[in-house]
């Protein structure tokens, strides 16, 4: 049952070295801020889960939080490559880290199949593709009716989750809309699942019957973190902060540059500065 | 040579933005793609389905998107689904007619790397890999490529598969059980190229105004074929340069004005 | 692309005699009024599945249309049984049917499939059931990690799926909303798709972004019939009629009593008539 | 026997009712469960989520629905997914804490009928089928079931294992693979009845106000085994039976009153 906390609380409690664990959003609503509360915390050893680990993860892997990154596009979307994780993954800077890569269909369906408590997912993919050669995870089953040869991967089953919706209600209920992308799955794949929203209501009494609604018992903590989402979105609330992610570029080249900012914008601040960051991205109406 | 009024990269866009038709469903890779896509439902294609593979479906952006995944694809779209979704009923349902990609590394048979320069576990350089792009390429009716020429790009031998073209070409495909055309066309800023019908090797069938052989030869690191009827690619109209040029001014000036000058926080 | 047409022509165009065909609609949104013009056009050797064949199939048994039944749950909701289909599945009246019977997760999981354009589904079903035993579509894959074993179905491909939802836009798009069911994998599934639809509006602009909205490339035609769904009900327009539902059990326990009620509510109807059946269930506010 | 006040049906309602805890997440079947959840919902147990399988989740309808997948089911939901999302995230998914069965036929370990009574191929009588039960029956962290009793009802052996309860008894589930604790409950219009802890054959353990052992075996099939130390189910409280009776006379007037007196056309 959702408990309402802190996110400094609501992190301590969920989130332990060692854990597997997706911050999940589909360039929508990621979860910034509670990727940032726990390199505040220091947790260490992580495996690391993401379709696109995106900044969110550069500064993760950056500040060597990470021991294994479980991903499928490993890019800064638009601008271009992630350097934290390429220094990782390239020099061993700041430390190594273990990679296991999939096809976004791949990782998609891997949570789909842990959401829905099978132990595999079972998909036309990676024909001809070089990941079948370089990753053990993926197999192959065959169509005991028409024997056509599909890929089998393990189900994701993370330790925690955690996202960024835009509400949740009183009871705990969480809301999510516009691009939804995998975290209704992520959460009901997840052990645990630790949610951020842009704002507390009384109830969902308007809203529609079939949107993405996860019920308060699929969840384990609820934090209040307006713009908690930034530099990516808030559908409903703030525009992505495209800016920011061209910026990060530059930011995330140098060693240096990269800790002066974390020391800045991440170990000296705290979640309530988020609300800060997006002002200028709320729109006018 | 004289200015013939348009960049090289604008020729490319546009040549792309013409193969798409109005009835397509397609899979918008970023980048490049992006623009064709949307250069063409602006001009001939109007009632063109784009999808992105954040789950947008029939989407019309009023500026192009830096991700697959901005607010404006959501909020112009005809619905949005859930990625797995996505994957599963739209993309593997084979609903798409065509996926549009671009490359980092690219051979003659239009395999694609997008995943490492040098070897996969000990990377000279580690690029962004494959995201959507393994079961776009197999899954889609055929799929379009565009990029610019260089000879870093365009090369003998791609350093890893990540999405599979035609193989070492001819049958490769049904070879391996893909059903699906693959890529049926290269736009590149010099030049329209297609699969040889038997060898699937891509062939200049066309080369933009202005730009010869020997160019398109030097800048590809593989040995270029020909057709025998080399076309001329009919130079941008001024509708198709007026669209392709506003949609940008209007994304540059959004992308940059989201970023606040006097704002305290970062990324 | 979505054409827009009688229901008269739009199962004249997509129903053919030995189709496989889906009419489906979870308790909700169930096409009668499309069931009822194939029955005045004659089809027949259908394969007709259905999740719950309701009497929507009742009567088209009882019709003597059905060649074979694909389904999970023959039963006539909340109130008994289906007397026609069981008076062709005991006695062969009015013609002998084959039945393949699966469970509600497996018919579900095999739409999905089918939707998805796999071969076959993978789930965790009919554990010690005795459907297993007599029905040869039941098989099981291996989880290629773990060993465990899982059951296998084929996936569902029907020629045709008949769906009613609550609106289209001009531009030939679908909505359904409320109870959403298995309707568009249904349609996804099908190589054809018809729709019949309480009201045609301007466009879509408001409905929210996450609804299930089926694009115009993925419908065959569409068929304005208010009140098509009746006596189930279409969420927003008009309530099940549970009266009515409880009364067919007297009429299709006696096959002179459904011959006469087809007579007079089918076969001598028009779908223009469905409107009136439902004006007593709409809500008044 | 004097009047009790309540009837063997209501008494049956209401213990089954009692069964249900405020945390508990329960996939409703149609019929005697779905009054039994309500009552639950009503009484004790207010914040209990109920999930009928049109996939309705967190429903709280003000009379019981006739199909499992009525408008209001919906409209008073905290949300409504897909049937393959309900089957796959939810049931699957391990998500729900007790399954609520009825029964055609039921035997001493659970196992139960709603397929056939006869042969499968040639049946006497083709009830309706599974359903969602198969899957609820193995899925579902425990399963209740409640039947009035009869001779028809209860029986030796079953026609057709519909859904699995105890199969043979013992450790035939862990056999199965199956990891869930199956059928934990019986609740009938006479007694209450729980599984031997090391045979899984159901043994009673309360007999409702006023009922007797031989009226007990005298409606079951099997030789009934009784628990050593036997209880009386509590009897109804006030506010259980207002609330069950409340409930079911909204039921009763809201499905005649949608059929108009005189409406032309029939269903």
């Amino acid at each position: 049952m959702a408990k309402f906390c802190s996110l400094a609380d609501a992190v301590a409690e969920n989130l332990s070295d060692g854990d597997s664990v997706a911050f999940e959003g589909f360039t929508h609503l990621i979860p910034h801020a509670a990727a940032h509360e726990a390199i505040r915390q220091g947790r260490k050893d992580l495996t690391l889960i993401r379709m696109t680990p995106d900044l969110i993860y550069d500064q993760m892997v950056g500040m060597g939080m990470a021991k294994k990154l479980v991903f499928s596009y490993l890019g800064n979307p638009g601008v271009g490559l992630l350097r934290r994780c390429r220094d990782a993954i390239e020099n061993g800077h700041p430390r190594t880290v273990e990679v296991e890569e999939h096809s976004h269909a791949g990782m998609a369906n891997a949570y789909e199949a842990g959401a829905a408590g099978l132990p595999f997912a079972v998909f036309r993919g990676y024909r001809g593709a070089g990941l079948a050669a370089v990753n053990p995870n993926i197999k192959s089953v065959a169509c005991p009716f028409t024997g056509e040869q599909l890929a089998a991967i393990p189900a994701l089953k993370p330790n925690v989750a955690f996202i960024h919706a835009q509400k949740a209600n009183r009871k705990g209920d969480v809301l999510v809309e516009g691009v939804i992308g995998i975290q209704k799955e992520a959460v009901l794949a997840a052990k645990r699942a630790v949610v951020t929203v842009e704002e507390v209501v009384e109830n969902f009494a308007d809203v529609h019957p079939n949107c993405c609604v996860l019920p308060n018992w699929t969840v384990a903590a609820i934090a209040m973190v307006p713009g908690g989402a930034h530099p990516s979105y808030a559908h409903g609330y703030y525009a992505r902060d495209n800016a920011a992610y061209l910026e990060w570029d530059k930011i995330a080249a140098d060693r240096e540059a990269f800790q002066a900012w974390m020391k800045q914008y991440v170990l000296k601040a705290a979640p309530e500065d988020f609300a800060g960051r997006v002002s200028h991205l709320r729109r006018a109406d | 040579m004289s200015d013939p009024g348009f960049t090289p990269d604008e020729m490319m866009t546009i040549a792309a933005a013409r193969a798409l038709r109005n009835d397509d469903v397609c899979f918008v890779g970023i980048g490049a793609p992006s623009a064709a896509c949307n250069v063409a439902r602006l001009t001939h294609a109007p009632d063109i389905t784009l999808i992105y593979e954040s789950g947008t479906i029939g989407t019309a952006p009023d500026v192009l998107p830096l991700s697959i995944g901005d607010g404006e694809l959501c909020e112009t779209a005809v619905t949005t689904v859930s990625v797995p979704e996505m994957f599963r009923y739209w993309l593997q349902g084979g609903r798409i007619t065509v996926g549009f990609l671009g490359a980092a590394q690219l051979d003659r048979f239009g395999n694609i790397n997008t995943t490492v320069i040098g070897d996969y576990d000990s990377p000279k350089t580690r690029l962004p890999g494959g995201g959507g792009a393994p079961e776009i390429a197999s899954s889609c009716g055929e799929v379009f490529i565009t990029m610019k020429q260089s000879l870093r790009a365009m090369v003998e031998k791609i350093d890893f598969f990540t999405s599979f073209g035609h193989g070492v070409g001819g049958d490769a495909r049904e070879k391996l059980g893909i059903t699906t055309k693959g890529p049926t066309l290269l736009v590149t800023d010099l030049a329209v190229w297609k699969p040889d019908p038997r060898t699937k090797k891509f062939t200049v069938v066309s080369l933009h105004p202005g730009v010869t052989r020997d160019q398109v030869q030097a800048t590809c690191g593989w040995q270029v074929a020909f057709a025998e009827t080399l076309e001329e690619t009919p130079p941008p109209t001024e509708r198709e340069l007026t669209t392709l040029r506003d949609l940008k001014a209007r994304t540059e000036a959004a992308h940059r004005g989201e970023k606040a000058e006097a704002g305290a926080g970062g990324a």
